[in-house]
């Protein structure tokens, strides 16, 4: 039986199961409750050139079915986390991705080129951050501004490319079309929704930040949606995310046309969730005497 | 830290809204006072997060949780039965430091910030713990409290039905004015009280540690939810904490 | 105390809780169990000018927090609604608002001159419909395409436009000034999401459709922060729409900026909802001491 | 139709995957077999829709439900116990019809598919009840069923573990074919069963109801999920059904 599957150039996973950024940490939690090295990849939170704050608290509450978080991109930003962070993940001998944003192109460009180095397999960018310059509007949410940034991304760096898709504001279909066009290796799919919480008592946003990014199996539906339409418009391997909780939540997505899978929300719930999923996964594979995990990708039946 | 499940052997109510739970725990596992563990109530996905409750007491496979009604999940929780299944993760967190030898010690514990102060008294066995609630109707498991060996207690409510009339600051402020730089002081309770006796300690030259609250995603330091600000920048309550220097906390307005 | 609130010219609601088109039928399952005179509003199925059967089944599944639907509008035609279940409507002094869609703009168009009769109070427009002339796209995700569809129907109905605007494919905001502009007296927010479903076991799509829209509490987040993007931009009222449950999910949205609210998924799970909906709204207002419904409308402190 | 809260009196195994749920219910209204009710297992949010369950009997301040675990739902529901609460919906569509006097009746029945029908043959006392199972373990309470006044028993099991070996069918053709036109046929079970059940009674001119199943949003009418095709055009199983004119429905392939 066999779960493994090639992404990119330098990016072939023993199996299709990854953390997604942000839920993760840089690793060190996860590492103390169980083995990294059974995962599909590692992916640590988002950097940015520098450090940087985030917003203020509250900036984590409860959704139903899911969370809404306005974390703001807390961290500590790429020299740190490449002096301080990768040699430790280096360890597991799993491909590291790196998850990075930027508030301007040169910043996105910089990022890429300092994270170009060895122990590092391929670069996921996270493009639902504001863009500075535009006024504040976020770089995927935009077909033209966000080929342009893949393509200048892709220009200076060797490492395989992978597209974090914005679920909301525009159509999504194109935005993946625009960024396979511009050399994108791979899409991630998808972000946080858009999302709000009001606390009826006081009568204030109960995030600090009034606004952020709903996860969990609420979006699930819809990234799986997601999934199917740019399945059957794009060439380049999908990696999806959204409320993805269980074994069967990743057949769904390897059927709907998924190559590999992130899991994020329910790991904040459930630490031990990734083991299950992985022997999970063999387990049904066995089962049903799948020989491998690309006999299910894009095999939805009708 | 280890996720466990766990058998409900009781689920009482002690005080107004507050519930006394005990839990069949098999595990054989340290932890400390001010340590807490991410409840989790059902299998089914809403609602979503765990949430953090203070280990009250773990051993003799029994995990004890003092719990008030709060919101969503703390109402669930309080209808839930014998023989009904939670999941536990913990013990997580840094508990309350050690205090040095001789000093004397203070726990100051507002409402339900009761659980992780007692827990660290009943340890210490000595020491002057001041309890301050609502109204005496709220106040939990008063006999046992009072019975901890080597404590004094003193009780302050709001509406004076039991102990002092008023806050927990005026007795607190007498003690740790007696007492001098010499002593330590523990506090759990709601931020407003945290602040004036960080404040109070501070000014009197006296070490202060404080459990703080915040939302939490994870509990065990991954989503960065918790964050709480202090001289040394960003700290997680969960995994840093939840127990901090009074000292270090930049309090939010 | 007073609930009452006006959307529009001959749009005056006792409250502000409607209920939700399509999950309702045209009202008289519910008159069975309550009083539909206690509503805010009642707002028949969707209408076009013929019948329609709808989507094979399965045409319903539930998802985490909600469901996805793919009943594909069967609805008995506007002609048979006005001769068979108007009249019953119109007996609860409620106002009554239909709800009504097209396959082209003459369809639309058709459609709202017929409905506009005595005893129908405004016209909510579904715009989440393929527009058959352009292969399918939804008339709802163009901006220029909606403006001229609204702006014709505006023209041949003396009734309130209420345009239900889609969550997803285009940016919400820019559909709403786009509304507004042509004419809309008022928007609801929002239509369900495209979602999918996936059975691992079948390999199959759950729904024989294979795609349907989510509704529900897990959207519930995304709706919010809808109805307060668009508030802060227009100026007509928000009928809110999206995993409302409870009396507080009223409140919060009517902080976000809602004038109303509809109820759907909710009342598929908990019928008699509405009730305790507007019970609870009522004994919220007198606990706080608040007045209006107006002083909550878009109150939101920071 | 109400919606009540309703106590669990008893929740045990009675075959394998296979449960027998007595709920208190304590307000008094009519009821006929084939009538159902949807579930509500839970207030949290997930899971959100309720589940439909035929009655099985209802009176006495009990209702009375058999289940199988299929699903999410089903499998949390066999986990509740005794003094958890559900909330009932119900009774929610039309029933069997009343068979026309003298007339033979034949009851046929699969797997869980018994539960409208056993109740039936309970309440009209009189007939032949046909129930088919993929093996002897998966039959639950056949003592009581044995037992009904007027009612004639014949199993069929797949594995021959118990009655005939093979499928309800040849024993209901046998039955079918001797009583003519004059006998009515009420079934349920899984999809080919009715189908198979349906084409012999029309091919025999003989009335046949069956009892459809299909997945539900509401279970009262307004949400048209749950609706199946016939020659009257389509037809709502929780409303016009869930029983059915075998004659009118046009089954999906
Ligand atoms: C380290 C730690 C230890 C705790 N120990 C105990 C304990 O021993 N006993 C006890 O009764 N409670 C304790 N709490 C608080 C407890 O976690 C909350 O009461 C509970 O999460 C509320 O859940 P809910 O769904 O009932 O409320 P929700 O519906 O989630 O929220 C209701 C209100 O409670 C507040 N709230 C919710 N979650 C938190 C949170 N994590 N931190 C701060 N405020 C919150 C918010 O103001 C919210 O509006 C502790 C919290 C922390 C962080
Ligand atoms: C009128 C009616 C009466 C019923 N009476 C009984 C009864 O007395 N005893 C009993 O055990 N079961 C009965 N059922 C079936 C029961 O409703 C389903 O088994 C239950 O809803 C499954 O829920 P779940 O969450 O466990 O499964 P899910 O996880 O929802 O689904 C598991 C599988 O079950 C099937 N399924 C789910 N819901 C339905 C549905 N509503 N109709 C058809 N197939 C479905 C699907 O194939 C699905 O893949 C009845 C169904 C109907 C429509
Ligand atoms: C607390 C939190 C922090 C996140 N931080 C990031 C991030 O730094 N970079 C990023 O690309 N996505 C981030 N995400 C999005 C997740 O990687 C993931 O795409 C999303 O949560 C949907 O998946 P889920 O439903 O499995 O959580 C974050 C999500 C959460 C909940
Ligand atoms: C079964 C079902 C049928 C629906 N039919 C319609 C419809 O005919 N017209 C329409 O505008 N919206 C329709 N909707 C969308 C609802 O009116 C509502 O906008 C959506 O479900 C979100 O609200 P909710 O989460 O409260 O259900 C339908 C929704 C459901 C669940
Ligand atoms: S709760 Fe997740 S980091 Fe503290
Ligand atoms: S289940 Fe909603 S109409 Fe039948």
């Amino acid at each position: 039986m066999d779960l493994s599957l090639n992404i990119a150039d330098g990016l072939m996973l023993n199996n299709p199961v990854m953390n997604a950024s942000g839920t993760f940490a840089y690793g060190r939690e996860f590492s103390e409750i169980f083995d990294l090295s059974i995962m599909g990849a590692l992916i640590p939170k988002a950097l940015s050139l520098g450090p940087r704050q985030g917003n203020p608290a509250p900036r984590i509450v409860e959704a139903p079915c899911g969370l809404i978080n306005s974390i703001g991109l807390e961290n500590i930003g790429v020299d740190a986390f490449l002096k301080r962070e990768l040699p430790f993940l280096k360890g597991f001998k799993v491909p590291i991705i790196a998850n990075f944003f930027g508030e301007s192109f040169e910043e996105y460009i910089e990022c890429a080129s300092r994270l170009t180095v060895d122990g590092i397999n391929a670069l996921e960018m996270n493009v639902s951050c504001p863009n500075v310059k535009s006024g504040g509007l976020e770089f995927g949410r935009d077909k033209k501004v966000l080929s342009d940034l893949v393509r200048m991304v892709k220009d200076k760096t060797t490492k395989p490319i992978i597209v974090k898709l914005p679920p909301i504001g525009g159509d999504i279909v194109e935005l993946a079309l625009a960024a396979q066009k511009a050399g994108a290796d791979a899409l991630t799919c998808a972000n946080t929704f858009p999302a709000m919480a009001i606390d009826e008592e006081t009568w204030k946003p109960t995030l600090a930040n009034y606004v952020g990014g709903l996860s969990g199996p609420a979006i699930k539906p819809i990234a799986l949606r997601f999934v199917w339409d740019i399945h059957t418009k794009v060439d380049i391997p999908i990696i999806a995310s959204g409320g993805i909780s269980s074994y069967r939540d990743v057949i769904q997505f390897l059927l709907a046309g998924a190559s590999a899978v992130q899991v994020g929300s329910m790991s904040l719930r459930d630490p031990l969730c990734f083991k299950e999923i992985i022997e999970g996964l063999r387990a049904y594979m066995a089962l049903h005497h799948i020989e491998s995990i690309n006999d299910i990708v894009g095999k939805l039946r009708s | 830290m280890i996720d466990t499940n766990c058998h409900i052997l009781e689920n009482r109510p002690v005080a107004v809204n507050t519930f006394m739970l005990v839990l069949e725990y098999k595990k054989k596992i340290d932890w400390w006072p001010g340590q807490f563990v991410m409840l989790r109530l059902t299998e089914a996905l809403d609602p979503f997060l765990r949430r953090p409750f203070s280990i009250l007491d773990l051993g003799d496979n029994r995990l004890e949780i003092l719990y008030r009604i709060r919101g969503r999940a703390t109402n669930m929780l309080s209808r839930m039965g014998k023989g009904e299944n939670l999941k536990v993760l913990g013990p997580l967190g840094k508990g309350f430091s050690m205090p040095r030898d001789n000093e004397e010690i203070i726990y100051v514990a507002g409402g339900i910030g009761l659980p992780p102060v007692l827990a660290l008294a009943r340890v210490l066995k000595r020491g002057h713990l001041i309890l301050g609630a609502k109204t005496f109707r709220e106040i939990p498991m008063l006999d046992r409290i009072k019975d901890i060996d080597g404590i004094e207690i003193a009780l302050a409510t709001e509406d004076g039905s039991i102990g002092e009339k008023g806050t927990v600051i005026p007795r607190f402020e007498k003690l740790v004015e007696g007492f001098g730089p010499g002593c330590m002081v523990y506090a759990c309770g709601p931020t407003p009280m945290l602040k004036r006796v960080s404040k109070v300690s501070i000014e009197n030259g006296v070490m202060c540690e404080v459990s703080m609250e915040e939302r939490m995603g994870c509990g065990f330091g991954v989503c960065h939810g918790c964050t709480v600000n202090t001289l040394d920048g960003n700290r997680l309550v969960c995994k840093d904490g939840p127990c901090f220097d009074a000292s270090k906390i930049i309090w939010r307005t």
